[in-house]
């Protein structure tokens, strides 16, 4: 992901060179003959992309990287110019939009395209339209894979054999038509119990924020730490020495009684905040400045769940290939029922005794944004923690108002500290 | 002279009008011990809650008579409007009839309505159904029967009959002959859409939702009958295929207006979980009836925007809907926010360039209440039709805000 | 004399509240905030540290010349409306003579518009001392009212033409609210004092002893500002240290309870923005909803209106209320709404209907806001400009009914406006309290120096 | 009297009644035979129309006998006595080429809404757009603005025009756009430089308008606001600042240009479309039309 402005770690120094590599080895994937496969974050086949020796491109990585760029509004022009209607989903606007620019990807070089199109129809339902909007572009491959929603918040028998069923005879037989080899079972356990094992010190970096102070933001720099394992490196050496260095750093700050680092500074902790819902990427650092100033920490986060719960429980499992990447695909967290939503914050709120938690409201993502308001009233009833909500989106800044957001911020970081400083006010005495 | 047809769109308007679910209580009444069972759009086979027992209640928000407090307590401005005036009506009470609610799987709001609908209403039965977006009678199939089989199981346990075959086969019989009478109203207004305006159909399919197959039939037959003795004339006007309303419907007066600036709507996807199935559903020899249900779906499933389309090219199915009903052109008509058919739009008026079929489009809600630019677009898209004839057309249109 | 200062820089008017040592309630001042926040919040100020000299004039008065102390309150009104009028034609003469798009004959002009603005000066009189009921309290409004009836008369007769007349108004006005203006106090006291007790008149002697000195005493008070707090709107663009800054939602909150001690709900509707506010038993908020980034349903709603049919605002509530039935209106966005106004006149809907229709379409909003917020707890209060419109407190009241516990206490108080710029007051008694002395920010300071008596 | 026949346009508009009376050749169009406008202001919509048809028809020296067709477009349900309707994307498009005839695109400025017209040698529309029901940059948001600076309607331009290059007004609301004008009023800019930052605002908003319904070449500029050359001018510096950009390559030229009769555009087109229709009826044989059966004047 991109740079912050952190005095450089080892393990962001080690990220940047992932990324730059990973696209390295795309823009020679043509003239290497390695096979290029675009696909989504939440639920995606890393491992069995990898051994494939698949290149994967994910353009919702590509959009929110347009979005930190200040690329996206121009981008959402061209889609919207396009006949694409200003009422939906940014990313996907974004995406088009940049395809239609030349597709340059974050790197400032040409994307290759793609030799299959995998349609992970995971958690969200505009991915099946997105697909099927780039497949009007791309004269390649497309294949399905339907994963069915966790009502309940329960993965039933039914939904994972429906799911393996696919990657049977829908998904693994497309690789295999694309790159001309058969599937490699040993190889692809191989990855997967690779990417157990960063999954282990994920989980531990996350787990970090239960100390006082927290040594990490768990949204805003969390977006950061889980950049390699939501994208193309879970499953790689690269992600396994990445996620080892972060639990090091993050147990050294621990050792220190450190806080995390902000945009401008290290963050002395007065609140905790607990945060439902994605970022915004346009003004990125403008917003976190916005609660790292007024000393606001994160920590813990639904939005850095999408790409797997691993904090409650799950692990890629080598000896069940298939079943695990189905309970993968089945878990991520906006393919979960707002019940179990809500139930998950609560215990994060309790867990990592949040002062308050925050619902950050994205214009784009149905997925996520429709039932937030009665999240928050429920949430509010279930933990006694004050709620509060702001609204922007993903990637087009004409959603982004400074100023309406700050107001918002700041009544609702003064109003938990009101409450904190209640009984001593000076009111009551006389009546005007 | 009067119009014969008058009392009984009358009637089923005022039907379609009362959101309270009056008709739905009557049923309830004269059925004891029964469930009244409501299914979000687009598409829940309402032969398989028929054959529990179970009255079937095809739920489309609130339209524009209903003051919407509560419901936008609950969503944010850019949502569509659908969900805010079903939760009004169900925070108000207007669906307490109800003992149950399936949401089908169509997009992310209708999606997390459903969980919405279990935290508000703890006490009711509330199902998700997942439909299938792989097509293989082993892979898709096999997962969508288990759905539907659930889906009984969960009835029966409310209360509702155990699901068994007979009554799921006359459940069939019932609604192909529903399918059969409604395909007959379409071809009127197909052949004369003079003797049925789009906005008599619109009420005449819609007035359904609140009762059995078999008794929407026979309001059905009424009506065939009373418009056929009509003795309108033809007028000067356009013939258009209206595409995008699928779920959350469009004002009634919307339709009139569009009706208004010159346009026969000549086919329409109002309600379109009513005719989603093309043609009968036929058991073969031996075959559950499940299956049956399932099979329909996955081999007869109308091509809409909550269906994946994979085999042939997005929009072949309405070039050719189009040339079927001989219509000039397609209107789009999408509701404010509706992912899916927004997203679907581009693809649609890319295939009907390629096919050189003239379209126009618009967004509504179901509460709008101002038609002006709607009708102006309308207006220049049957001016266009008329004065240089149906190749003549403007061809593209959006609403656009820039 | 100590004392804390709120000040509340809302979008449509900017509110001052001065309140004591002890949280009683000095002085209160008000202004339109169409102009520059630094002044307006400057005016307002300079307003409440007036009004809280009057005060102090009535406590420092004895207890026989209460006959007086009301006419002499508005007489310094007066005086104060007379003295920016002549800023007014100052101004308006001076943009005439450098005037680029003024066509034809200036001299005439000029004096068609002193003849305008002393019919003006006429007619003002009445409004401000002879009990005659005023349409707001605003010098822009006020001026502006007897300014178009007048220029409207003249050019009837055949003076200039009304546009031309009405524009020059309308720049010189902006350009009047955009300046910060020294007032003489002491100055404007007397000359009220003169309008109330003639000099001229014997049996007046002992009376005018007699406030020459209560004024003597009020203005050898000193008032001393320990602790200034901003909120608002326009807080973040104020020049305010940011300690001294506060959230708008929390004031309201605060304010509001502190006038209504069982406040659990409060709804704020401003010019631009409304607020749905929960408060517990100590005025501390507990959750808050505000409207997004489009202006429709708020206070400016009712002003477009308003304009449209050439009304005052004032007058807007009480003929809504006369309706027989309420139209449903369907555009949200201002603008539209005035589109839509015309066009239901066209097809001949009774005004009364149309905006009794209006006013439902705002108070809808402001339930959907208020519901998402938490609901109506009892009691509820309403706040901010719009509740001097009866029409909207009527709907509200229908709406809590129909939607809530018919038994839900509505509050409101005639001072309802100045309930943001008195919390903002009461966290800064906090602050003084807890020795956060926040001193007068510069700017204020330097307006401050010329309100002395 | 085939061939030649004498027709009238009224065009209701939110803001103004248009009318124009025309001498049609089928097939050649037409001449101009008198126009009127009148601002509505908050009278009574049915008399200004019938003043203003009046109006037009003394000036032209006939009287409802004469036409062969009165069209109304815009707001219908104003013109009690036409023989039939168009609607105004129609009528602005054909108004557009009579007053340009190299024309092929239209770019309608009214005062509430927008339109891009994109439409073919006959007047035929081939594509449009429209602005959505928000009110920012239409010509009702300019007019509040003038107002609340005191300035003229017709001095709008003018000032615009004297003006240094300046900032955008980049609130979305034509509501809050107030606020963004009173932060400026305080910071001192000039009422001219306000004006040029709100002109480039919405010019920017029409430009993109025009690309998006696909218009090239001529564009006929109709509406209230192609009296506006302060925003003319805007629009013409965008379209000049594109054409010279990094996607110069992708993009058709432009010109735009203004007619004195620009605001009519809509009533001339909606008269000599009259004229068309009367003789397609009549061909047709369809014909049992009685122009202004119900008109009592
Ligand atoms: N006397 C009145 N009668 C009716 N409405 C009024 C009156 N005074 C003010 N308002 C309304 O109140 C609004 C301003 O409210 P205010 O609370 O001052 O706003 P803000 O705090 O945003 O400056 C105006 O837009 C107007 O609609
Ligand atoms: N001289 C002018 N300069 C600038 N704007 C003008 C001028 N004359 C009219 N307008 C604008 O044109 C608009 C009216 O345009 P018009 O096309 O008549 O609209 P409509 O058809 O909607 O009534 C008004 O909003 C007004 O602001
Ligand atoms: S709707 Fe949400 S999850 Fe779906 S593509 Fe858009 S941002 Fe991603
Ligand atoms: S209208 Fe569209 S977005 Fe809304 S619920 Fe229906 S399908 Fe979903
Ligand atoms: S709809 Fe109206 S009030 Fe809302 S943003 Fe647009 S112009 Fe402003």
């Amino acid at each position: 992901m991109s740079e912050h402005t952190e005095s450089k770690d080892r393990s962001q120094l080690r990220q940047k060179r992932m990324i730059a590599d990973h696209f390295e080895r795309l823009s020679r994937a043509k003239e290497e003959g390695k096979k290029v496969v675009y696909t989504f974050v939440p639920g995606n086949l890393t491992e069995l992309i990898g051994a494939f020796d698949m290149l994967p491109v994910l353009p919702e990585i590509n959009a929110l990287q347009s979005g930190m760029r200040k690329k996206s509004a121009g981008y959402i022009a061209e889609a919207e110019k396009s006949g694409h209607s200003e009422d939906v989903c940014t990313y996907v606007k974004c995406d088009i939009g940049m395809l239609r620019s030349g597709n340059i990807g974050p790197t400032g070089t040409k994307l290759p395209e793609p030799d299959l199109l995998l349609l992970s129809y995971t958690g969200c339902f505009t991915f099946m339209k997105w697909f099927e909007l780039l497949k009007q572009e791309y004269k390649c491959p497309v294949v399905m894979l339907h994963v069915p929603y966790q009502p309940d918040g329960v993965i039933t028998d039914e939904m994972r054999s429906y799911v393996v069923e696919q990657l049977r005879t829908e998904v693994i037989p497309a690789m295999e038509r694309v790159t001309g080899t058969r599937v490699d079972v040993d190889k692809l356990a191989a990855h997967l119990s690779l990417s157990k094992q960063a999954e282990d010190d994920l989980v531990a970096v996350w787990e970090s924020a239960r100390h006082r102070p927290s040594p990490i933001d768990g949204y805003f720099g969390g977006v950061y730490y889980v950049g390699p394992i939501f994208s193309s490196f879970r499953g790689s050496h690269d992600a396994v020495m990445y996620y080892r260095e972060l639990r090091e750093e993050v147990e050294a700050r621990v050792a220190r009684k450190e806080g995390p680092m902000a945009p401008d500074g290290p963050v002395k902790e007065k609140y905790r905040l607990v945060v439902e819902g994605p970022p915004n990427w346009t003004n990125f650092n403008e917003f976190w400045q916005m609660f790292s100033r007024e000393g606001a920490v994160v920590v813990s986060s639904t939005y850095t769940r999408v790409g797997g719960l691993y904090d409650q429980g799950f692990r890629h499992d080598p000896s069940h290939p298939l079943d695990t990447l189905a309970d993968y695909c089945l878990g991520c967290y906006t393919n979960l029922g707002l019940p179990s939503r809500v139930d998950l914050l609560a215990k994060y709120i309790r867990e990592y005794e949040a002062d308050g938690f925050l619902v950050n409201s994205v214009k784009s993502c149905n997925s996520f944004s429709v039932g937030q308001l009665l999240m928050l009233r429920k949430l509010e009833e279930k933990t006694g923690v004050p709620g509060g909500f702001i609204e922007s989106d993903l990637v087009d800044p004409r959603y982004f108002g400074k100023a309406n957001i700050e107001n918002r911020v700041q009544s609702y970081l003064q109003m938990l500290e009101a409450r904190k400083a209640r009984g001593t006010s000076a009111d009551a005495v006389v009546s005007p | 002279m009067t119009d014969p047809a008058a009392p009984i769109f009358e009637r089923a308007r005022a039907l379609v009008d009362d959101y309270t679910l009056g008709a739905v209580k009557a049923w309830k009444a004269a059925h004891p011990g029964a469930l009244a069972v409501g299914h979000m759009p687009v598409y829940t086979p309402r032969p398989l809650i028929e054959a529990t027992g179970s009255l079937p209640v095809a739920v489309f928000g609130g339209g524009d008579s209903l003051d919407i407090i509560r419901g936008d307590s609950y969503f944010q401005s850019y949502i569509c409007h659908i969900p805010r005036s079903t939760v009004e009506l169900g925070l108000g009470g207007h669906l307490d009839a109800l003992d149950g609610m399936v949401f089908p799987s169509i997009c992310d709001v209708i999606r997390n309505l459903g969980g919405m609908w279990k935290m508000l209403f703890p006490q009711k039965y509330v199902a998700y159904l997942d439909l299938p977006q792989n097509f293989d009678k082993d892979v898709g199939g096999r997962f969508y029967t288990s759905e539907l089989r659930r889906i009984a199981r969960e009835l029966a346990g409310r209360g509702a009959r155990t699901l068994d075959a007979d009554a799921l086969l006359g459940a069939i019989a019932r609604e192909n002959e529903r399918r059969v009478t409604l395909e007959q109203l379409d071809a009127v207004r197909r052949a004369e859409p003079w003797r049925l305006r789009a906005t008599e159909a619109y009420v005449a399919v819609r007035a359904g939702s609140v009762m059995p197959a078999e008794e929407h039939t026979r309001l059905l037959r009424e009506i065939l009958a009373a418009v056929k003795l009509r003795t309108a004339r033809p007028v000067d006007n356009v013939r258009v295929v209206l595409v995008g309303s699928f779920c959350e419907q469009p004002p009634f007066e919307l339709i009139r207006a569009l009706e208004k600036a010159g346009c026969d709507i000549v086919e329409d996807d109002f309600q379109l979980g009513m005719r989603m199935i093309d043609g009968p559903i036929e058991p073969c020899a031996g075959e559950d009836p499940v299956e049956a249900l399932s099979r329909a779906f996955l081999e007869r499933g109308r091509a809409s925007a909550s269906r994946y389309i994979d085999r042939n090219e997005k929009g072949a199915d309405l070039v050719a809907r189009v040339h079927a009903c001989a219509a000039d052109g397609v209107i789009f008509a999408a509701a404010s926010f509706c992912d899916p058919a927004l997203l679907d739009q581009p693809m649609l008026e890319a295939a009907l360039e390629r096919a050189g079929i003239p379209h126009t489009s618009f967004k509504f809600a179901e509460n709008t209440g101002q038609f002006q630019v709607i009708r102006e677009q309308a207006g220049a898209f049957s001016d266009a039709v008329k004065l240089w004839g149906p190749a003549g057309a403007p061809v593209a249109a959006q609403e656009a805000s820039v | 004399m100590k004392c804390v200062v709120g000040i509340d820089l809302g979008s449509t008017t900017t509110k001052a509240v001065l309140l004591d040592e002890q949280g009683g309630i000095l002085g209160r001042g008000i202004t339109n905030s169409r102009s520059n926040y630094e002044v307006a919040s400057a005016v307002a100020w300079t307003e409440a540290v007036t009004s809280a000299r009057f005060d102090l004039l009535e406590r420092a008065m004895p207890s026989t010349s209460g006959s007086w102390a009301k006419p002499m309150k508005d007489a310094f009104r007066l005086e104060l409306f007379i003295d920016e009028l002549a800023e007014l034609r100052a101004t308006i003469l001076r943009n005439l003579e450098r005037s680029l798009t003024v066509h034809g004959d200036r001299k005439a002009l000029a004096t068609t518009v002193g003849e305008v603005l002393d019919r003006v000066r006429r007619k003002a009189e009445p409004l401000f001392v002879g009990g005659a009921p005023r349409r707001s309290e605003f010098f822009r409004d006020i001026a502006g009212a007897l300014y178009v009836a007048e220029a409207e008369e003249i050019s009837r007769a055949g003076g200039a033409p009304f546009e031309q007349l009405a524009a020059l108004y309308d720049r010189a006005i902006l350009e009047v609210e955009t300046r910060a203006q020294r007032r003489d106090v002491g100055g404007l006291l007397r000359r009220a004092l003169d309008r109330v007790l003639p000099a001229d008149r014997a049996e007046n002697a002992t009376a005018r002893a007699a406030a020459a000195q209560a004024i003597a005493t009020a203005a050898a008070q000193t008032i001393e500002e320990i602790a200034v707090v901003g909120t608002g709107y326009g807080r973040q663009t104020l020049p305010f240290a940011r300690e001294s800054v506060r959230s708008e939602i929390l004031c309201h909150g605060r304010g509001a309870h502190r006038v209504f001690p069982g406040t659990r709900t409060v709804l704020d509707i401003g010019g631009q923005d409304t607020k749905a506010i929960q408060v517990d038993d100590h005025g501390v908020v507990t959750s808050f909803q505000m409207n997004d980034r489009c202006a429709a349903g708020c206070g400016r709603y009712l002003g477009y209106i308003a304009d449209e049919l050439n009304l005052g605002l004032h007058e807007l509530g009480p003929l809504a209320l006369q309706a027989t039935k309420s139209v449903k209106v369907c555009s949200t966005c201002t603008v539209f709404a005035g589109a839509e106004l015309r066009e239901r006149l066209a097809l001949g809907q009774k005004r009364e209907d149309i905006l009794a229709g209006l006013h439902r379409a705002i108070m809808l909003r402001a339930m959907s806001l208020l519901a998402r917020s938490g609901g109506v707890q009892n009691e509820f209060t309403f706040t901010g400009g719009v509740c001097n419109n009866g029409m909207a407190v009527k709907v509200l009241r229908e709406l809590v009914n129909e939607n809530y516990d018919p038994t839900t206490t509505l509050n409101i108080h005639p001072d309802s406006i100045y309930m943001g710029a008195l919390g903002a007051a009461l966290f800064g008694l906090d602050d003084a309290r807890a020795g956060r002395l926040a001193p007068m920010p510069p700017f204020l300071r330097a307006v401050a120096s010329e309100v002395s008596a | 009297m085939s061939g030649t026949s004498v027709t009238a346009g009224i065009d209701c508009g939110s803001s103004a009644i248009k009318v124009a009376i025309a001498r049609s050749h089928v097939g050649e169009g037409g001449e101009l035979l008198a126009t009127s406008v009148q601002r509505i202001r908050r009278r009574n919509v049915h008399d200004v129309a019938r003043a203003a048809f009046g109006e037009a028809c003394a000036a032209a020296g006939v009287g409802l006998p004469d036409f062969a067709y009165v069209a109304s477009t815009g707001d219908a349900d104003v013109i009690d006595f036409a023989t039939g309707h168009f609607y105004g994307m129609t009528t602005h498009a054909r108004g557009a080429l009579h007053l340009f005839p190299a024309a092929r695109g239209a770019l309608d400025m009214g005062a509430l809404h927008a339109r891009a017209i994109k439409m073919d040698e006959r007047g035929k529309v081939l594509g449009h757009r429209m602005t959505s029901q928000c009110a920012s940059g239409s010509g009702q948001f300019l007019e509040n603005i003038a107002r609340y600076l005191g300035v003229p309607l017709e001095d709008v331009g003018a000032l615009s025009m004297q003006a240094k290059p300046v900032e955008e007004v980049s609130s979305i609301c034509a509501v809050l756009a107030e606020t963004d004008v009173i932060n400026m009023v305080s910071r001192g800019m000039t009422a001219g430089e306000i004006l040029k930052g709100i002109h480039l605002s919405i010019a920017g908003r029409l430009v993109r308008l025009l690309r998006s319904a696909g218009a090239e070449g001529v564009v006929t500029l109709t509406g209230g606001l192609a009296a506006d050359v302060g925003l003319i001018a805007c629009i013409r510096e965008l379209v000049a600042k594109e054409l010279a950009g990094p996607k110069k390559k992708k993009l058709a030229p432009i010109e735009v240009c203004a007619h004195e009769h620009s605001i009519l555009a809509g009533a001339i087109g909606a008269a000599l479309l009259g004229a068309y229709r009367h003789d397609q009826l009549l061909k047709r044989g369809k014909l049992a039309l009685a122009a202004g059966a119900a008109l009592a004047p």
